[in-house]
């Protein structure tokens, strides 16, 4: 398809959809509804909308759709540190449920004792898989929970009076961006610490970081290079003598499900994202769900309401008496919570380790195979990765010039991707792969094979890889200037037309 | 095979392990785990209930969704953030799309598909809103006006932070979370009998050190701010921005912001398209022109339209991908990731059908119909339709102070009547004292609001 | 523009009518009628009630639907041509793709999707029944049995046909409407007391001139017809064809008739992923072995692999068109035209997630709950679980005759226990006097049955 | 995609789906379950079906539904006498209601009201659309009608004692193939009547075919050229006054709704396909329904059960005394039949009939700018053409060699593509187009377009005409051997697998 932009699709006259009337009485009672609006605050002139009829927007945007590779459509490993899994068509159809689908959030507690189940219920399952004491579903996002973990860490040397001394979080460098970037915008100095040389945290780089000032320390374990960090305890207790917070990114457990858990580490608290590890779809980027784990004496900070269950009965506890306030409208993205519980029980406790198990095995697996393609390596320590690993084309790149970036757009030709990495390149040329439990042998193998082939290409034939993609929805972009020039840049349709010579032309 | 492979795991099959073993020349998985010290191992099983199979499950879930109300079943009055709208069965065929749901973070070529209806959904709320640039969505109006409130006190580098009172109060609770430390609030009063902002107090508090104004129109207690222009006037004076959040479905009636000298619009997409869900429904967007300085301040995603070497071919990609998080970390503004991107392209599908004239109407159904209630509520001995002396878009607050019952009593009564009665103010506004927040729009029929109005009766009589 | 433009109609657009006229160089449209003599003319307006808009058309039907008790509100034990399965989400996943919602009589190539799973379709039935072909889906069932005994009369030119008295009376009447007046059809005795087919009273009646022999295996009655040797033996020393109905959802535990001398094989796909829709899921299949002879005479379409010019790649096509009547009007096989192709992409779909194993425990789950029924029911006093002695699958006979009720009162009260009793077969089976047909499957819990067997205690008890 | 067949992805041990276990203890309450099944009736090994996880069964199918053609997708305009419209997303929303899917046919009528009611409902309707008395909605397409009609037309002859006399039933040969294969299985000897030299139906060749051996006539009206029989009522004036029965293919109604109707026509029966006119979904092939509309006095011929409203209740009638039996099981497809009633109800009398308009509006307007198209032309009378035109590429074959079939499989390089029409070919070359309402200017002269670009390929480049398609999912096909040679023709994949050396070179 080339699909043009809806706004060409405009046909004056045409219509979508039909609103409901306004009953004939209703009409006579009170007026036309509008004038009554203030002079100033009326909406003078025609919206600038387009007019097209039903079929043409579905025909629009079910093309759209299919120029959109999702999970569902391929072998989809490529995006190391988010997990992307299996989304069971299930739990989809149970979101449907107009019982769910149609509440209202405010409505009384009476008549929603089962959606407050399952937030509760959703609950114990995550104490048992964390250690953790309580959970809040508020956090839109792992960015979200990162965000409540430390407005937590904030309000909790506030309530004990080292709020302006404790100004500082300290974080790694291979944990995700977030993790500074929410730490920041609560108002604290960031110590980010790089690794060693075999790729695992540093423990003296910590010891020298902390102090008197320390309010938190946050880490993801494994990193985003799939290093487990085997001396977290230490990490946290020497952070906890200092008097800070441990808080524990867990986007990404995959490798985990019960193999070992936050408690034991010394975690004070813990987020997962239900949209990765307890795969609920990532919906093109959201609403997503962190469900933000505390230990019973942080439970008075989370975000309110809470849900409780006494008696039988599912209440709403608004009522915390530390609580940091609110960091999402109402109770979070109850879909997702929903999605999330129905995929626990369809696992049990068993087939819970099962899925962290397969995990690591798939990325051992690959881990092995990638590593024996020319060009390809996988920087820091030998062995020890879990769930993902996070590899490198450096060589490949020093040999024939194709970047990573190259491979990626190449990749697509396979109808197959992957993402470089986040930011700064600390591994160079990066790629991180994270097979998950949800794939075959078969699957991995094709992936795999894909990766062969292009650093065959890569050495043999580099133009190919270069000029990549050649078999794709669309042609090579001329990216640099219109994406960050001012004066190029057009982020609404609107704006391109004000910006491109066609409008000139046409005047 | 003692194990059950599972339908969702693959490679439990017990051969292929030890296929896959082989190759990493290790004996079993548990070797893989190695590096993690026993002490950290858990040793016991986690007490989680043994798995369900597709059909148990599906009855479980739905044994415990049934104990649910839904709105379907009795009539919602309900608003204050989350709204009941029509939505179109293309909205929800394309949301439900395989390929939408499942996808995430591909790139500009394979994801196409996604940037592409993106870019239309930011282009679309542009017209709403009359702004050239529109962010990729954000998690909901609260945290799009925090963040809106953010970017002003980046461009102008002051630290100062006025707020209404009428700001509804979970959104001031969200916006001063994410604030804090970084930036101080103080509340501007308002005008009780109409809900209009106290300009003198306005004035009284905007100090130079001010870097922005935020307020709500249509306002949370659904009066609409008609001040606009003389506020700006204000703003503009003392150098400070004005942010102002808005319901987009008022738009097709109401003037957007931007007219009355807004710098930074933001609000929930939540009523265009997308089911309440309990409050999942919800979304952010925020809204600037398009100058460099209001650009760069944008925390989130931004797609913007690339040629590509075929003539007259589009692509997609970041604008300005190096101010983010992503790319920054902690020195990238604020900060970035998965927030409601599906909820993004669902409004997108809601503007495309319902057009200019859509819009238009869809307001003034609102407009009528919530009018219509307070008149017939006004009816009623003792009541008071709607307490405030202004005009009001879709919500409204109803004075119960002269029925003897209290906005609880009264609404634990309306649900044996299978009515969910509108949101009790009497802790959040105590300055209206027993009065609830009622919302009524486009999809309540005459018949809803008339059954409404006499069950109120009955109650208050009986 | 008086009349609004409708969502569906594009082209009411007045402007754009107006265009169109002048390439045609009409005045209006209905000058482009003009060839309808005016007589013939509609001159009133149809009494149909005014346009809804789209929220009115769902409140609409959604209330009427609401008249509706479904079997997910009430426990439901009827079967007897439809029957409520476990229905694996993926499913319905694939059917509700827009793609194959909407596609028709594209070609192999922009269709070529549905030509592959249609060919996957019959390859995984192929396999259920052990047979080389299979069709493209029919109507349902009975028209699969009435076109099978069709094409049995076709293959060797005899007219009579012979049917059990124990076939489905509602396939029964499909296949006479059918049949008739090309073929005779006489029936075959059975035995009350265990259902089995009358080998005596079918060796007297299976003269020169029988083309086919027609018998359900598992019958309508839920037992297993066990003579099928036997049977085909009679009918091969006679040169007829011997055509079996099959419930599918039974060949993991049970032989396809294929291996005890079935020559066609039909029945219905509905147990094999189709909602119940109020009898809207049946689908019909048809399998025979592959030779020119049965091939030749198959009305329906038949999807066929081919090479393409690309080296390992696959295409589909329609085998032998040329004996269709899309191809030869009435000189073809009958006819040919929309059957049910969803439903068989459906069934491919459910076969393809159960896979042998999934097909065996299914079989076995019905087969234990429905005996485990049978146990319970007989525990009860003057009832008899199961009158047939014999062994049965998911369906057997129930015997109220010494409760001193009849079957419809009987359902009738279990009816206000929330139950769906099983079906009155008092006026289809007279021989057996006040008996219901039960159907019991995989959805079935324990905890169902046991509530069954206490509500007709105590109803019977009253 | 290049997805295999399902069967080479078979992986023992994988698995796609669990079934709901059995109780522990109603197995032991009756043991295996299956040993009681006698030995002659047990299946024997195991079943030859593929085992496949459950991402990988839902990845094949849901990139086969990509490689498909559904009319959400392209301009469906060229599958002409079928009628392919808009499809509403509310209807199929609505279908989706539990209490619509989930109700078994035989439940007790008290807890079927609601379904009953909107079978009555669209019978209402349908009585307004055709003039008819009463309708059945049990026939489950089409086909399955105009076998029900002619059921009808052999009872109520032998009814009358004139079974035997009345034994042939006479068409036309544009009507569909089906009027006649359905009326031979009856047991009809079938006379075909071929139009005069405009395309009309031939008056004196009715004329000499009806006798007292005339059990009925069926027609469709306009045929498949589009063309519409002014003097219809003359025709079956002639068969009535034969004793015949006239019977009305309406299966294409499209330009006729609130225009004319098969009562004034003089019709006793007709049947309207709810799948095409009344914009229920072709879903590849069915289940579908077509609505068997008669006059009163046939109404006791009708299949039962049909439903009845008295005193505000509904019921199924099962008692016609004259009834022909059953033609499908149970009621017919009822999703399709809530569909049709949603669809009128969307559009009320007033839409209806714009419906027609608009039909036939769009159609003119192909029929000019088609026969602008160089070899293009429509056979028999200028003009007089409603909802459809069957045109011919004739003169383009003899210029140039390119076939209609060429042509269609190049329009799939295009996005679009049309079926040639119904055999025999008596128009040469052929094609129908039917645009119906459902689509705007804009699209249909991107469809005209597009053959025009095909025109002037093949006057200019005929191969790229003849060697398309260039960019379909597949590549072209070699048809011939492998559809109709016995030993080449694979009907499913076992076959397939026998008949192939692949097989017989890895024994």
């Amino acid at each position: 398809w080339n699909e043009p932009i809806i706004f060409e699709l405009h046909q004056p006259g045409e219509k979508g959809v039909e609103l409901p009337p306004v009953n004939k009485e209703v009409a006579l009672a009170v007026g036309d509804g509008i004038s009554v609006i203030p002079e100033a605050m009326q909406r003078k002139g025609r919206l600038g909308l387009p007019e097209i009829g039903q079929a043409r927007v579905l025909r629009h945007y079910v093309r759209l759709s299919q120029e959109t590779l999702g999970s569902d459509f391929n072998v989809e490993i490529g995006q190391g540190t988010c997990t992307m899994k299996y989304i069971p068509k299930i739990n989809e159809l149970l979101i449907r449920d107009p019982k769910m689908m149609e509440l209202h959030p405010l409505q009384n507690e009476e008549t929603v004792q089962g959606m407050l189940e399952i937030f509760h219920k959703l609950d114990l399952c995550m104490r048992e898989i964390s250690g953790m004491d309580c959970f809040s579903f508020q956090p839109g996002s792992g960015t979200q929970a990162l965000f409540a973990m430390a407005s937590i860490v904030r309000k909790y040397h506030e309530s004990r009076g080292e709020g302006d001394q404790r100004n500082e979080i300290i974080t790694t460098i291979f944990s995700h961006p977030s993790q500074a970037a929410t730490a920041a915008v609560k108002g604290y100095k960031i110590i980010t610490l790089h690794p060693d040389e075999d790729g695992f945290p540093d423990i003296d780089k910590l010891k020298a970081a902390v102090s008197e000032r320390t309010a938190g320390f946050v880490v993801a374990n494994p990193e985003d290079t799939g290093i487990f960090n085997p001396r977290i305890k230490e990490f946290t207790d020497i952070v906890h003598q200092a008097g800070g917070l441990c808080f524990y990114d867990q986007a990404n457990a995959n490798g985990l499900l019960g193999i070992t858990r936050a408690k034991e580490a010394g975690f004070d608290m813990c987020f997962f994202n239900l949209h990765k590890t307890f795969a609920a779809p990532h919906m093109c980027g959201g609403p997503a769900t962190g469900a933000l784990g505390v230990i019973a004496k942080l439970k008075e900070f989370l975000p309110a309401p809470i849900v409780e269950h006494r008696d039988g009965k599912y209440s709403l506890q608004y009522d915390l008496e530390q609580s940091i306030g609110k960091v999402r409208s109402f109770h979070g993205v109850a879909q997702t919570v929903l999605r999330a519980y129905a995929w626990i029980r369809a696992l049990g406790a068993e087939g819970l380790k099962e899925v962290a198990k397969i995990a690591v095995l798939n990325n051992n697996y690959m881990y092995h195979k990638v590593l024996a393609i020319r060009g390809a390596s996988a920087p820091y320590v030998k062995g020890h990765r879990l769930e993902q690993v996070r590899y490198s084309w450096e060589q490949m790149t020093k040999e024939t010039g194709v970047t990573t970036e190259d491979v990626t757009r190449r990749m697509t030709d396979f109808g197959l991707h992957y993402w470089t990495s986040h930011h700064p390149y600390i591994v160079k040329q990066p790629f991180t792969l994270e097979p998950t439990e949800s794939y075959s042998k078969e699957d991995l193998d094709e992936y795999i094979h894909a990766l062969e082939q292009i650093s065959k290409e890569a050495y043999e034939n580099p133009e190919i890889v270069k000029s990549a993609p050649h078999n794709s929805t669309i042609h090579k972009m001329d990216e640099q200037d219109f994406l960050d020039h001012p004066d190029k840049w057009c982020i609404t349709w609107r704006s391109y037309l004000k910006k491109t010579a066609v409008v000139e032309a046409a005047k | 095979m003692t194990q059950k492979v599972h339908p969702y795991i693959p490679n439990m099959v017990p051969k292929v392990q030890e296929e896959m073993l082989k190759v990493i020349g290790a004996k079993n998985i548990m070797e893989l785990y190695s590096c993690i010290p026993d002490e950290l191992k858990l040793k016991e099983n986690m007490n989680i209930p043994p798995a369900l199979t597709e059909y148990e499950l599906r009855r479980h879930i739905e044994g415990i969704l049934n104990k649910n109300t839904s709105t379907k079943e009795y009539l919602n009055f309900l608003g204050a953030g989350c709204w009941q709208h029509f939505i179109p069965a293309v909205c929800d065929e394309i949301n439900q799309r395989s390929e939408f749901l499942t996808a995430y973070a591909g790139e500009p070529y394979e994801d196409h598909g996604r940037f592409h209806a993106l870019f239309e959904y930011q282009s679309l709320v542009a017209e709403l809103v009359d702004m050239d640039v529109v962010n990729v969505p954000t998690f909901d109006w609260g945290q799009a006006a925090a963040t809106s409130i953010r970017m002003a006190a980046r461009i102008n580098g002051k630290k100062k932070v006025l707020l209404t009172k009428t700001t509804a109060p979970e959104r001031r609770d969200i916006i001063i979370n994410y604030g804090t430390p970084d930036l101080q609030f103080e509340f501007v009063h308002f005008d009780v009998k109409t809900g209009a902002m106290d300009l003198k107090d306005l004035k009284a508090k905007l100090t130079e050190d001010v870097a922005a104004l935020y307020f709500e129109n249509p306002s949370y207690l659904g009066f609409i701010e008609e001040q606009g222009p003389e506020i700006s006037k204000l703003l503009k004076g003392n150098q400070s921005l004005m942010v102002v959040g808005v319901d987009p479905i008022s738009l097709g009636v109401m003037a957007p912001p931007s007219h009355y000298g807004a710098d930074i619009i933001c609000g929930d997409l939540q009523p265009l398209g997308m089911h309440m869900n309990f409050s999942g429904g919800q979304a952010g967007f925020i809204a600037t022109r398009d100058e460099v300085k209001f650009v760069q301040e944008f925390p989130s995603r931004l797609f913007g339209i690339v040629p590509t070497v075929k003539e007259g071919e589009y692509g997609f990609g970041d604008v300005y991908y190096d101010r983010t998080s992503f790319a920054l970390r902690e020195e990238g503004k604020e900060s970035v990731g998965t927030q409601t991107a599906l909820w993004g392209i669902t409004a997108g599908v809601y503007l495309a059908l319902l057009g200019p004239d859509g819009m238009y109407e869809v307001g003034q159904a609102i407009m009528q119909n919530s009018q219509y209630a307070v008149q017939r509520l006004n009816q009623i001995p003792n009541i008071t339709g709607s307490c405030l002396n202004s005009p009001f878009f879709k919500e409204f607050v109803v004075d119960f102070n002269h029925t003897g019952l209290s906005v609880e009593e009264l609404n634990k009564r309306l649900l044996e009547k299978k009515i969910f009665g509108g949101k009790d103010l009497s802790n959040e506004f105590p300055e209206f004292g027993q009065s609830a927040l009622y919302c009524v729009t486009e999809v309540h029929t005459k018949e809803d609001i008339d059954h409404l109005v006499q069950s109120i009766k009955e109650v208050i009589e009986k």
